[in-house]
């Protein structure tokens, strides 16, 4: 994308419907315990919601809605995320990934659904993350 | 607190380095001088998880962890048994010698690239780890996929013609890992569970169909490629050469050989053993590619004229030991198999890292531009080397001896049953001969040519040249960073020798699978 | 050498033809991977999990029972996958900074 | 024979994409068609699993409101299994899609520093290139 494209309704429709592909995004992975979806599907949305306005607005404008460096930290604490739910699992006395353990309430069945939506939404993260990093350095790498 | 972590010792240290892959980035993105330290930080802790997991799995026998809380087959278990605490601690303490070695070189040749690298060195233990612990056919796929990547990052990382050397053995390595998956779905279609333990109790009732013989073909085939079976090595040379000298020297001693193990798991806990012997008998098929590979990769190691190359090669004669003691199925080739993991790892990392030294100092590893004002130069480096190469042609008391000497009783107790076996031992014999050649040639050129006599220095005048070799070669040793792990790793294979006896009655005889004779 | 490569191709289809024939039907609800029971005697997980789900996790998608709950150590090393593929792609194309271009 | 054929036919797709990916990445000179090989290949190995859950008359693994009462009053083992399709394969598959999207940039970005070191993607031109620079380097 190092070549500017000047059509502006393009780079205008895009721009308007990126958000609307990352809320959709965000309702696929809240309603995943209800309906197909989930951490892995949204954060391909939210990717493709941040991609859009990168392919069809160039690089500056991509930038000014999620910079290049932001990726690979969002993607780490995404896994993180998702780490830190099962240790602190790990810690307060269950197994790994043990969410029965976390102190979020004290039906055990609606407490495992509370560690399933923390654990989606770090899915969520690091794969959006990640994507859009990947896409990044392809695009401006500069090997050896 | 401490009996929180002692009752989770099975999962910790492949969440330690996942853990340490996640920071190191994080923490070190300015830092580049942070990555090491905490890298060895991390192997430093990993190595005393698995010593710990050796003497509670001695103590108290295998032990089962469920992720989760749930039990399998419902749930991912981890099994923590005599075979994978001593693979485990076989993987965690050669990586940490060699991260111990890499501090001086890894900046060197990934000039402001370290927090990365040793992200990825991280990962890929966590993936290493993940395998060799994990009881679940799939679970083993995904912490398979993460080491793959990993490799593949620190293969193309290294000098200008490594990428492609990654992305042929990503190719072949991608078939491999599909393979293996395709044989998962196959077993699990037809017996419904994922879970390692659970197939091996369901298989004996549906041996015969067509379906389980593919699965078992296809993960056989899958391994083979990983582990760099005789026909299906196309990828290696190529990779352990271009590759960085610590990734080299990080990989040749354990991705092939998780492999390896991977493929033992398969063999003898999934299908059993009187699957794969007698309905199926793909260990003799194994047998004989190993054999194969291991004339051929001798052979080919006597070849070469670059030490990384050549190391290679005779990686490929090595797995093929190692591919061997899995084909024989009986206790002493098993034993010889596992023994020689150990041995194997300790062999190769200490050769590769004298590759990394000369690399370090010279600027080359070639065994033609090598010259006898070395041994002057790095009288230790080449102490080191000596060690590991009488160990690899198989001289007693080095642990090398050992492997090859259980390996050889595995095929005597074979041919007793079947006479074709008396090859396997000729095979050992000529193959223990083909490392001499080869590493000797590296040793005659160091050590028997008299000091100073060249061709073309004969006709100066003799005190003139006295005078300038005293004056020339003086001590050039590499760094004690750099040293010492080398060091460990030659008075570790003396050590490994001595003790064999102890590691084989404490930890491998209790590995013998049910059925086995 | 190509007519080698036509042939291992070939002769793959065919085993892999040859293992399709011995898989059971698609959408028996009685094949091994659908019964109560394996023919061990443990727990079939499939099972297990279309029962349960709701009861162990209160969530209705049983697909994000399994991901995240059941078999949540797989999902945790899927993220470590797709991250250790971000890692490798920067190890490998960092931009680098004009003062670090030797 | 047809209710064989009938259940079977789909597993000799998905057998046939994975010959063909098999073929692509054996055969073709060209990097980047190697590459799409293994995704084809990848790819039919995820339909293969997803198409060995269904079953006749099953629907979505989502729970239905009729089993979700059986299961408030504590009648879990009531749920009628044969009414859902088999949830395992498909959690297992959105695990490889990852896995296949990470190998697929990881290749990426391998093509590319082998582009831009040799400028060539072609494998016979690439081999003639490494050869030549060997050659260079020894002289």
């Amino acid at each position: 994308m190092t070549k500017k494209d000047n059509n502006p309704i393009v780079s205008l429709v895009s721009r308007a419907v990126s958000p609307f592909i990352m809320l959709y995004a965000l309702y696929v992975i809240f309603h995943g315990h209800y309906s197909p979806g989930g951490g892995f599907q949204g954060g391909t949305m939210l990717a493709a919601a941040v991609l859009l306005v990168r392919l069809a607005a160039g690089g500056e404008l991509g930038q000014l809605q999620f910079k290049t460096s932001w990726g690979m930290p969002l993607g780490s604490m995404g896994v993180l995320i998702y780490f830190g739910t099962g240790f602190t699992a790990l810690l307060l006395g269950g197994n790994f990934l043990n969410y029965h353990t976390l102190p979020l309430g004290s039906d055990p069945a609606a407490v495992r659904g509370w560690g399933i939506l923390l654990v989606e939404i770090g899915v969520g993260l690091a794969v959006m993350g990640i994507l859009v990093a990947i896409y990044d350095h392809l695009l401006e790498g500069d090997p050896l | 607190m401490i009996t929180i972590l002692t009752k989770n010792s099975p999962v910790l240290i492949p969440l330690l380095f996942l853990a340490f892959g996640l920071i190191i980035p994080l923490v070190a993105w300015k830092r580049n001088n942070w990555a090491w330290p905490a890298m060895m930080l991390a192997s430093l802790t990993s190595v005393a998880i698995a010593v710990f997991n050796v003497f509670k799995v001695m103590e108290k026998g295998p032990v089962h962890y469920y992720m989760g809380n749930w039990m399998p087959p419902i749930g991912i278990e981890y099994v923590l048994d005599h075979l994978s605490a001593f693979v485990m601690l076989v993987i965690n303490l050669i990586a940490f010698l060699v991260l111990m070695h890499a501090k001086k070189i890894v900046p060197l040749e990934l000039t402001r690239r370290e927090p990365p690298y040793y992200a990825a060195i991280s990962l890929l233990l966590c993936g290493l780890n993940g395998i060799v612990i994990t009881g679940d056919l799939f679970n083993l796929y995904v912490f398979l996929e993460i080491s793959s990547l990993s490799l593949y990052g620190l293969i193309a990382s290294g000098e200008k013609k490594s990428p492609v050397a990654a992305f042929r053995y990503l190719i072949m390595g991608t078939i491999a890992a599909s393979f293996y998956l395709l044989g998962v779905g196959f077993l699990y279609i037809t017996t419904g569970s994922l879970n390692m333990a659970d197939v091996k109790a369901i298989l004996p009732s549906i041996a015969g169909q067509p379906t389980v013989l593919i699965a078992l073909a296809l993960m056989v085939l899958g391994m083979g490629i990983k582990m760099a079976l005789f026909p299906l090595h196309g990828w290696l040379p190529d990779a352990y050469t271009y590759a960085p000298s610590t990734s080299s020297a990080i990989i040749a001693p354990t991705a092939a050989k998780v492999a390896a193990y991977v493929l033992l798991r398969v063999l003898f806990f999934v299908f059993g053993v009187s699957f794969v012997t007698k309905t199926v008998p793909i260990t003799n098929v194994i047998m004989w590619l190993a054999a194969i590979g291991i004339i051929y990769g001798s052979i080919m190691a006597i070849a070469q004229k670059e030490l990384k190359r050549m190391l290679a090669y005779s990686s490929v004669a090595q797995v093929g030991y190692i591919g061997l003691g899995i084909g024989l199925a009986n206790p002493w080739g098993l034993i010889g198999a596992v023994l020689h993991v150990l041995n194997h790892a300790f062999m190769k990392a200490c050769l590769f890292l004298v590759a990394g030294n000369f690399r370090f100092k010279l600027g080359h590893s070639n065994i033609f531009k090598l010259e006898d004002s070395i041994r002057k130069k790095m009288p230790w480096t080449m102490a080191a080397f000596t060690a590991a190469a009488l160990s690899m042609v198989g001289l007693p008391p080095l642990a090398g001896f050992f492997s090859k000497w259980y390996l050889a009783l595995g095929t005597i107790k074979s041919a007793s049953t079947n006479w074709t076996s008396w090859i396997f031992l000729v095979v050992i014999l000529v193959s223990s001969l083909l490392n001499a050649v080869y590493f000797f040639r590296v040793l005659e050129k160091v050590y028997m040519k008299p000091m100073g006599k060249k061709p073309k220095d004969v006709h100066e005048s003799h005190e003139k040249h006295e005078k300038e070799e005293t004056i020339e070669i003086k001590s050039n040793e590499v760094g004690a960073s750099m040293l010492i792990p080398t060091l460990i790793m030659a008075i570790g294979l003396i050590v490994i020798g001595l003790l064999n006896a102890i590691i084989v009655k404490g930890i491998i005889a209790f590995i013998i699978p049910a059925g086995m004779k | 050498m190509k007519i080698v490569n036509y042939l291992i191709l070939i002769v793959f289809c065919g085993l892999m033809f040859f293992a399709a024939a011995g898989l059971p039907e698609r959408g028996d609800p009685n094949a091994p991977m659908n019964r109560p029971k394996s023919r061990a005697g443990s727990t079939e997980a499939a099972y297990y999990y279309i029962q349960h789900a709701k009861e162990d996790a209160h969530t209705d998608n049983m697909v994000t029972v399994i991901l995240a709950d059941y078999r949540g150590y797989d999902t945790l090393g899927e993220e470590t996958v797709i991250y250790t593929a971000g890692l490798i792609c920067f190890l490998l194309l960092r931009k680098r900074k004009k003062e670090e271009t030797p | 024979m047809l209710d064989f054929i009938l259940g079977h036919y789909a597993y000799w797709f998905t057998f046939a994409l994975l010959v063909i990916g098999l073929y692509a990445m054996m055969m073709k000179k060209n990097l980047v068609k190697k590459l799409i090989g293994m995704t084809i290949f990848q790819v039919s190995i995820i339909i293969f699993y997803i198409s060995s859950s269904v079953k006749w008359g099953g629907t979505v693994p989502i729970i239905e409101p009729g089993d979700m009462e059986k299961v408030h009053h504590g009648m879990a083992g009531a749920v009628e299994a044969a009414k859902y399709i088999n949830p395992l394969p498909h959690t297992l598959m959105l695990t490889a899609i990852v896995v296949g999207v990470a190998t697929t940039g990881v290749a990426f970005a391998l093509v590319i520093s082998i582009y831009k070191r040799y400028k060539t993607l072609n494998e016979t031109e690439l081999l003639k290139r490494m050869k030549k620079e060997d050659d260079n380097d020894s002289d």
